[in-house]
């Protein structure tokens, strides 16, 4: 039990997928400009990264494993991902069009990003048995939101700041999350993860 | 006004680490003045120099460095202070990020060594040469790490921390001196209790209650209180008005945050000290906790339980 | 005493000393009276008189147009010398009349007065629009269209406004003070019209002497005084009900939400007259006050009194005029010229020096120190507004409660960093409207 | 290697199988424009627009809640597609540019009061109808240009705005947001203006401004054809916009500029070169 606490801290904080792993950066800077999105588009994170790792954790271990073909495991994740996560969209799409709205929207998105292939192959490298490779994934699904709204905000408030011509936009983004992945850095050594 | 605040920690590090402490200090608030002049010569705006701000972070930051540290550290710290902590996000009031803190981890992070090599206090006139010795808290960890036992000192020896006879940065050895400036800024209005006390307060209740799980292995939150930056951290740094909630809700919130994460680094992180960490994170969450803690609006009450 | 109040506010230097101790002076005709026809919150009235007509004190010079409006009338008998755009307290030209008194000040004789007793509640009513009788603390919401609640809403308290919580005003004070009769006599006709008897009169505890007065001659017709605590903006009227019954009006509605109708000391005094002696609403009590001025007085003005005439009978100007404020100094309009007329709404005139002015006038920057919000008595976040509304984020600062604001000025008085708070929530305000209309 | 090809192949066809038989039982009804932009769209999915994915944007952009020219790794012909699906292309029969009809900075123009709050234009217009004298002038507090998607717009350190010529791509934004209206479209080609929008009688204009039209005539005498006069401010006639210059220096407060000789004082732009060839906007 304690072992999968760790491996949850760890995944939010200490391994934060976004400012210590340095995954999943492009919506980490396209989708942060409004804390309701960057709330979106975490929660739709959270979701395919723990149904892809569940998913990806059968493939390899009923598929690749028994099959010696663990070199495809790759081209394997990111077929399976991509493919699952249109399905879900289209599911969703049609059944609950409010889930839509908050959620759906954010999954194509995510069908290629390399935060959820990252889940799934650590999973995988880290030899985790299958409860621990769902608690990891949600962790690093947390994790992941937890930075995008702490960046929203930030960027939110940015926003409102007279920042001198040469960095406005994206140049201060890097610069605040920079500043952001240096915060987290005190996390490092929490856990060992 | 923070400035005079200073004064007696300034005096206190002066005291004990004598003219290296003096040229940190010196150099840093004339590196953040010069940087701050630079930008705003550079982006054309008007000097703001005489708002002090500048001299603030200055003085900040070097009460955040060790007294060992380098012209060039200092220097480099000052105009990181000035530059990506503050001008870029368009100067004063507007910085998401306490500079003088961004600097410090900055240096932390890309000076190791020099920022850890912390010199035992030889006060003027007691003739000693500069010792190398450990901080209190880094000693504390290393014990802990090797022998999974507290050392002596995390024990006894509080009187020498309160007054600042112990190695550290220079604003962490005294907490007397800290606690008298933290006091008047509260005497003053210039600060509110919010932040320190639910900082100063968590810290004591959680490390409290790793200390009773476990005295031999946890310290006790006298300990946490009075060693490292802690008393800088609650009355300067996390009471930094532009870095921090404005509602008196959102500063509790604040406050909490501090303290846990400070706690949590302390006793399981990988640096000894969690301060200056836990401060920038929770710089980070600000915006979020502003956003969700909003006063209630007069009139809005009734309101919401008629619809 | 137990002392009621709201939460926020500040206390900003009171300057009453200045004309707190000075009796009500009645202030001599003026050489001419410009009576604009913009003098309530409402639609304009329109003029019915010409050049060359010669009008009594009293007589009616511009019609009521609509239900929220009032008539307006002559404040002194003479000639008609313009009709014509005139610089208004608003700082614009607006249409105004100009009488050359001719120095009888006679009544107009038609005006005839009535014991309240006779008339109906209708009439009473119909009686305080015909005298043009506004609220006199500066909103100048027509008086008649407060009193006419509609069915549904249940009216059970009357509060009564004396509560001067701007600094340097003591024009109510002395009215409380030396006019009780008139006052208490203009409540209990406020009391039959609205068919009520709960009638509490708030007033701060800065004024002891006229809380002892009214309370000893309230009790007999069974007026409650209530001291409150001395604080800003503890008049505005949804502070005012907050502290007395601690009921909250709900944002974007009126007191009467709550079952209570407010009204100015100065109103209630004024439906007396209208009542008693048929007198239309043709002068108030005014505060002449602050350091530019030699001898500050508490003046008895007629409607339509240029600002030279008033500052003269107090001993002219002391020093440099640097900032001419009409009403009072937080919540008071900064004036252009003394050529502006006193209007119905004018509680006060101050006039300040420049040496008397805050040294620091530069707008800097926001450094979040939340004193605002602090203050704020509606509990907003004035400056996150006004940092949404300086970049025109107009939906923003919709969502941050912006047309909440009751201008009550407290946030800008704080400011250390001088921000004009105030004007930047009603410049979001004005562009959350403008957007309203759109849609 | 069999067992390669079969399994990945395996997991392939089930998904595709999955997909196949989810378009099918799932399929939602999409506005067909919205489906014509995701086409044209780069597909990248980067949220540079800062709308979740392409797809977001489509949407957006076919309800109108967001602007079409976002979309920046598509560039200008992805806006150009976008426009021409929408219905909303950008044609202009002839070129025309904003331009400040006022001179008057506060080196030259009186104040009415000394104006001290928030520094935007609206604002200061809604106290005492703004600061200036003049009821027509530039106030100078920069609401254009903070509007101005383009940075067409600058203000002089005395506080005038000024247009620049190249860069101004004639969208109108700043003629709305002026509360003094002294912004208004002009023809590109023409370049000498009037530059004064206070309709006051001459004695009054030269009491509070060095630069304002007085309404004197002489450009009416010299030019007739070029210039017409209407309640006591002249204009040009921007049909013989050709023959107006020749009087500019003939005026007596020198209200009438020729932009290919400058902008007005205190500007930083660099006087536009002849012919002037229209903003390219991309």
């Amino acid at each position: 039990m304690f072992e999968l606490f760790l491996i949850l801290i760890s995944a939010v904080f200490v391994n934060n997928f976004v400012l210590a792993r340095f995954l999943g950066i492009c919506p980490f800077l396209g989708v942060s400009k409004k804390v309701e999105t960057a709330l979106g588009m975490g929660m739709a994170v959270i979701f395919v990264m723990t149904v892809a790792s569940v998913v990806t954790w059968f493939i390899q271990y009923l598929i690749l494993i028994p099959f010696g073909i663990e070199y495809l495991q790759t081209i394997a994740f990111i077929l399976v991902i991509a493919s699952l996560v249109q399905l879900v969209e289209m599911v969703i799409q049609k059944t609950s069009p409010v889930l839509y709205q908050s959620l759906g929207i954010f999954l194509p998105l995510i069908t290629t990003n390399c935060a959820v292939l990252g889940v799934a192959v650590l999973n995988i490298q880290k030899s985790y048995n299958f409860l621990e490779s769902v608690v990891f994934a949600l962790g690093a699904g947390l994790g992941f939101t937890l930075a995008m709204v702490l960046f929203a905000g930030l960027r939110e408030r940015t926003d409102l700041c007279p920042v001198p011509k040469s960095f406005q936009g994206t140049a201060l983004a890097l610069v605040t999350a920079g500043l952001l992945s240096l915060a987290f850095m005190g996390f490092a050594g929490l856990v060992k993860g | 006004m923070v400035i005079y605040a200073l004064l007696p920690a300034c005096a206190v590090s002066i005291y004990f680490f004598g003219v290296p402490a003096l040229s940190v200090l010196l150099i840093c608030t004339l590196g953040c003045v010069a940087a701050e002049a630079i930008c705003c010569k550079v982006m054309g705006r008007k000097m703001t120099l005489a708002d002090g701000s500048a001299a603030l972070t200055g003085i900040l930051l070097a009460l955040n460095l060790p007294p060992s540290a380098p012209w060039w550290m200092s220097l480099f710290g000052a105009f990181i202070a000035i530059l990506i902590g503050k001008q870029v996000y368009g100067g004063l009031g507007y910085n998401p990020f306490n500079p003088a803190l961004v600097a410090r981890v900055v240096l932390l992070i890309s000076f190791p060594v020099q920022m850890t090599t912390w010199t035992a206090p030889a006060p003027i006139g007691s003739g000693l040469d500069a010792v190398t010795t450990a901080t209190p808290l880094g000693e504390m960890k290393t014990a802990v790490m090797l022998t999974g036992k507290l050392p002596e000192l995390a024990t006894s020896g509080f009187s020498n921390y309160l007054t600042g006879n112990m190695g550290g940065c220079l604003g962490e050895v005294s907490a007397l001196a800290l606690l008298i400036g933290g006091l008047y800024l509260l005497y003053k209005k210039i600060i509110t209790w919010h932040t320190p006390v639910s900082f100063a307060g968590t810290v004591i209740i959680i490390g409290g209650i790793f200390w009773l799980i476990d005295p031999t292995k946890y310290p006790s939150p006298l300990f946490h209180l009075l060693t490292g930056g802690l008393i800088l951290g609650v009355f300067f740094m996390a009471t930094d008005m532009v870095s921090s909630p404005v509602t008196d809700k959102g500063m509790l919130i604040f406050g909490f945050g501090c303290g846990l994460i400070t706690v949590l680094i302390r006793l399981f992180g990988g640096y000894p000290e969690g301060v200056s960490f836990a401060i920038l994170l929770m710089n980070a969450a600000t915006p979020l906790i502003d956003r969700y803690t909003r006063p209630k609006i007069f009139g809005q009450i009734e309101q919401e339980a008629k619809s | 005493m137990n002392l009621k109040t709201f939460a926020g506010g500040l206390h900003p230097p009171d300057g009453k000393h200045y004309s707190a101790h000075c009796p009500i002076e009645s202030c001599p005709l003026p050489d001419e009276l410009i009576i604009p026809l913009s003098q309530h919150i409402g639609a304009p009235a329109a003029a019915c008189v010409a050049v060359g007509d010669q009008v009594k004190k009293g007589q009616v010079i511009a019609d009521a147009k609509g239900f929220v409006s009032v008539p307006i009338h002559a404040s002194t008998s003479g000639e008609v010398i313009a009709v014509e755009p005139r610089l208004h307290p608003m700082g614009k030209a607006l249409p105004a009349v100009v009488i050359r008194p001719d120095g009888e000040d006679c009544w107009d004789a038609s005006l005839q007065g009535a014991d309240p007793a006779n008339l109906s509640v209708d009439e009473l009513k119909d009686r305080i629009r015909a005298a043009g009788i506004v609220g006199m603390g500066g909103a100048t919401f027509p008086t008649h269209v407060k009193l006419s609640p509609p069915e549904e809403k249940k009216i059970d308290t009357l509060i009564i406004n004396g509560v001067e919580c701007e600094p340097f005003l003591t024009a109510d004070h002395r009215l409380m003070l030396e006019q009780s009769e008139r006052l208490l006599d203009g409540i209990e006709i406020l009391r039959k019209v609205l068919g009520i008897e709960r009638t509490v009169i708030g007033i701060e505890a800065n004024k002891p002497d006229a809380i002892e007065k009214l309370t000893q001659e309230g009790a007999a017709r069974n007026i409650e005084v209530q001291a409150l605590e001395v604080k800003y903006p503890q008049g505005a009227e949804k502070q005012l009900i907050d502290a007395l019954t601690g009921r909250q009006v709900p944002s974007g509605t009126l007191p009467m939400e709550v079952g209570v109708v407010v009204q100015n000391v100065g109103t209630a005094a004024a439906v007396s007259d209208a009542i008693r002696h048929g007198h239309p609403l043709v002068e108030r009590v005014a505060t002449v006050t602050g350091p530019g001025v030699h001898a500050p007085k508490n003046l008895l003005i007629r409607i339509g009194t240029p600002l030279r005439h008033m500052v003269e009978q107090c001993g002219g100007l002391n020093g440099d005029p640097a900032k001419i404020i009409m009403g009072g100094p937080m919540m008071g309009q900064t004036q252009l010229s003394l050529d502006i007329p006193a209007i119905r709404g004018t509680s006060g005139l101050l006039i300040f020096r420049r040496e008397d002015l805050p040294t620091r006038l530069e707008a800097g920057p926001c450094i979040r120190c939340g004193r605002c919000i602090g203050v704020c008595p509606i509990h907003l976040q004035p400056t996150t507004i006004a940092a949404y509304a300086r970049l025109d984020m107009i939906d923003e600062a919709e969502g941050y409660h912006a047309l909440d604001c009751i201008e009550c000025g407290c946030c800008t008085y704080i400011c250390p960093a001088t921000l004009p708070l105030v004007q930047s929530i009603r410049h979001a305000k004005g562009g959350i409207m403008a957007k309203k209309r759109t849609i | 290697m069999l067992a390669a090809v079969l399994s990945l192949g395996g997991i392939g066809l089930v998904a595709a199988a999955a997909l196949g038989v989810a378009a099918k039982k799932f399929a939602v009804e999409v506005d067909p424009r919205e489906a014509a932009i995701l086409e044209i769209l780069p597909g990248a999915n980067c949220g540079a627009c800062g709308l979740p994915g392409c797809s977001g944007y489509a949407k957006g952009v076919v309800d109108g809640s967001i602007a079409p020219n976002l979309c920046t790794p598509g560039g200008s012909d992805t806006v150009e597609k976008i426009a021409h699906i929408l219905g909303v292309e950008a044609i202009t029969a002839e070129p025309k540019v904003a331009v400040v009809f006022c001179q008057g900075d506060n080196s030259k123009a009186t104040e009415k009061y000394r104006y001290l709050g928030l520094q935007d234009c609206n604002a200061a217009q809604k106290i005492a109808d703004g600061p200036k004298s003049c009821p027509g002038g530039c106030l100078g507090l920069g609401t254009c240009e903070r509007v101005c998607p383009f940075g067409a717009i600058e203000i002089t350190a005395e506080g005038l705005a000024v247009i620049s010529r190249e860069k101004c791509t004639g969208c109108e934004k700043c003629v709305g947001v002026c509360p003094r209206k002294v912004i208004r479209m002009a023809p590109l080609e023409a370049t000498t203006h009037v530059l004064c929008n206070s309709h006051d009688k001459g004695a009054l204009v030269r009491k509070y401004c060095q630069v304002g039209c007085i309404a004197c005539t002489i450009c009416k005498k010299n030019a007739p054809e070029a210039y017409q006069i209407e309640n006591f401010l002249a204009e040009v006639i921007y049909e013989k916009h050709s023959e107006a210059a020749g009087v500019l220096e003939k005026c007596p407060t020198k209200c009438i500029r020729d932009f290919t000789t400058g902008y007005p004082e205190g500007s930083s732009f660099a006087p536009p070169t002849v012919p002037v060839t229209p903003a390219q906007n991309d």
